[in-house]
């Protein structure tokens, strides 16, 4: 079955006030293309689930800059100014928590269960008593699946019927996300046919893929950020 | 030799022969510079890599391939890339041997605060609490004072801690000090300075090893 | 035609193209059999196997690619490969379409009973519980009636059960049977039977569609 | 660093009594190379945690037809007559889980957590009321996490510092296993240096491999059983 959609159809699948789960670390991974139509499009009032929120002026910066995010669960914003100026000024709502932890929520959605139990930080402040469980006599925290309505993710080769594969750091939360939401749209400047992948080379089974966006090519979001090239 | 030149070239030789180590954002990843080519070393990046290696001439640059703090890295043989869920499993269940690790304050129980300073700095933990809590030996690289000259070795962290008693060792750019039960050791001085002068500089009470 | 035969050649028909079905083991995998060989649909198999097909011949055969009864399969252009929990995370995640199953029991409100007979026979319950309380479509393939000629459709299963109110249709080697808020609904009979006799060899109760 | 071990070595470190993860789900992904040296070493004790018991005379019925485990924790033993006899008889203790959950039991283990949250089987008679929790208002079934000293793996490949690749159905269990045990040993006919993988093709990466035993070559258990093929 071929999944293959047009960059403005699959995003327009998007609602206003819809939960989105964002792949990437930084710049690899990151759904430029993606995220830029959902900037043209406009959708607003969204809760937005990735690792960072990218560099100002790029990628899901944008959109944040756009008004268009009403709250933001990430793991660290400390490259970008403008972001931790919006939440400071209470204009974003951010949500913090450790980056496996992070991982792990969206994991936890991914595999159908519902939480998990951890030690991770159960001492510190970003622990509140009520998170806390006593369970055959041990204290756990019980950090609960994080699951999203869609994933915006970017493949660096596909196939039309959904699998993946990724490429250097850039599969980071990409898989997590692809099992995790309940709509997962993917963009790729490398679209084929089926058969093109040894099978055991597939990142993600095409099971978990909803659209495919071929991308003409990669533009120059997608390069080396020349400010982090040490001299 | 600068303050950061000091802590780096001692930092290197924390490094043992076929260990596992992370390195974290800020001074930590500029370490793998100064490691020897035929080093027999994996760098762990919590993005995903186990392997990563030195910056790539910028020709042969990938721009999907960065460390932890956004650096273009390269990959040894027999790197392996990995999903975030892999990549914090691996930290999780204790597979690394060293994570190197800056600090706002580190404190004679080996107490670590390196991630918020309410009201003035919270961009988020990323992923510094679980290497803090789950690496067997944490070794804290940080300047011996703060850029006002005030101590960043303390009796107890006064900011949010990011993990309890987690540090086994801090390679300031003055000392190497190991946080023993009976407090800090000072085990070499990496410049010429007295004890009454570097315990001057440390909030918490240094012993000088014999 | 054997009632085996009768079975799965109305079986196939329940696997529209394009779908991600999963055939458990017994009758089910052997359905794969029936499907023409440029038919659009990817096969599940619970040890890891996305784009599972039909056996290699003997030259061809992998001793690594089995599916879930052990059989050899060969792969379709496609397929992927993958571990045992991406493979529920699938079955949980709903992802797939249609999964057929067996049943020792199966009853008026849709439950399943097909893995444990107490005091005779409990092997373990393999991946079917899963698949019954997850796959948004499941469809029974079984005999109308035991070895002995007691009916294996019941008013409400004696046995412990797999799922509650998971079936979506019975083909047994008599009919299709529809499971309803009204109960079962017979839609079409596989042989020259009357509804009496059809009712006679079936516990629970049937109403025949116009 | 190299991690090549002698059959006879890799096997000893393991003590009678002990917790073993073995992966493998029928035939393909059994490590009978080392389970036969576990057999020939005679530890006893032992608990089991593998998908299945193979076959009669195959892989872990060997081990438990020599009466060296105490306990199996498994999904499906339906293919194996005499070990449900031995079952019944009371001679061996069998503990049963679904397969996704022994599965996902293993990958928590793996993951560093100690349970997790699902809603499978939370009717039926496989869970006990003491398995359930309220949390925040829903009922949930908890499932602990399943851990092991050890694991024995088989992998296709694998280069001297651990990574590992897995064939056809052969991955099953044995990356779950492998983050799972806190002494991985993997048997392999196929060892090279470092390099021989693409980084994005390693399914295990080389920080959960603790000992490789290389073998010669593959004996015929390792081939197609002629019973499962369909005449």
């Amino acid at each position: 079955m071929k999944k293959n959609q047009t960059l403005e159809n699959a995003i327009a699948a998007i609602p206003s006030g819809a939960v989105v789960m964002v792949g990437g670390f930084g710049n690899p991974g990151t759904p430029f293309s993606l995220i830029n139509e959902l900037v043209r499009q406009g959708q607003t009032g969204l809760t937005i689930i990735k690792n960072d929120a990218n560099e100002p002026g790029h990628g899901l910066s944008r959109l944040i800059e756009n008004g268009q995010v009403r709250k933001l669960i990430t793991t660290h914003i400390g490259l970008n100014k403008g972001v931790i100026e919006l939440m400071n000024q209470g204009d974003l709502e951010v949500a913090f928590h450790p980056q496996g932890m992070l991982a792990e929520k969206i994991r936890t959605a991914g595999a159908g269960s519902f939480g998990f139990l951890t030690d991770i930080g159960i001492d510190s402040e970003i622990t509140q008593p009520e998170d806390l469980l006593e369970w055959q006599g041990q204290t756990y925290k019980v950090e609960m699946a994080l699951p999203a309505a869609y994933a915006l993710i970017h493949a660096a080769q596909a196939d039309w019927i959904g699998n993946l594969v990724y490429q250097g750091s850039a599969i980071n939360f990409s898989p997590l996300m692809a099992m995790a939401a309940n709509h997962v749209i993917v963009e790729t400047p490398d679209l084929g046919a089926p058969g093109r992948f040894k099978p055991e080379h597939v990142h993600t089974p095409g099971a978990f893929v909803d659209s495919i966006v071929p991308l003409e090519s990669l533009t120059s979001e997608y390069g080396v950020l020349e400010h982090h090239v040490r001299r | 030799m600068s303050a950061a030149e000091r802590i780096l070239s001692r930092a290197v030789n924390e490094i043992t022969p076929g260990s596992i180590v992370n390195l974290g954002i800020g001074l930590p990843t500029q370490v793998i510079r100064y490691l020897p080519d035929d080093f027999d070393v994996q760098i762990h990046s919590e993005n995903g890599i186990l392997g990563a290696w030195k910056q790539s001439p910028p020709e042969a640059m990938d721009p999907f391939l960065i460390d932890a703090a956004g650096a273009y890295v390269s990959l040894r043989e027999g790197a392996s890339l990995f999903d975030s869920a892999v990549s914090f499993a691996l930290i999780r269940r204790a597979r690394l041997d060293l994570t190197m690790i800056g600090a706002f304050e580190v404190d004679e129980q080996g107490n670590l605060a390196n991630w918020k300073i309410p009201g003035k700095f919270s961009p988020g933990i990323g992923g510094a609490m679980e290497l803090a809590q789950k690496t067997p030996r944490i070794v804290v690289l940080t300047t011996h004072t703060d850029k006002h000259g005030r101590p960043k070795i303390l009796k107890s962290c006064r900011l949010p801690l990011t993990a309890k008693a987690c540090v086994s060792r801090i390679v300031s750019d003055l000392a190497v000090m190991d946080v023993t039960p009976q407090g800090l050791v000072v085990r070499e001085k990496l410049v010429e300075i007295s004890d009454a002068d570097l315990q001057a500089r440390t909030e918490a009470e240094l012993t000088f090893a014999a």
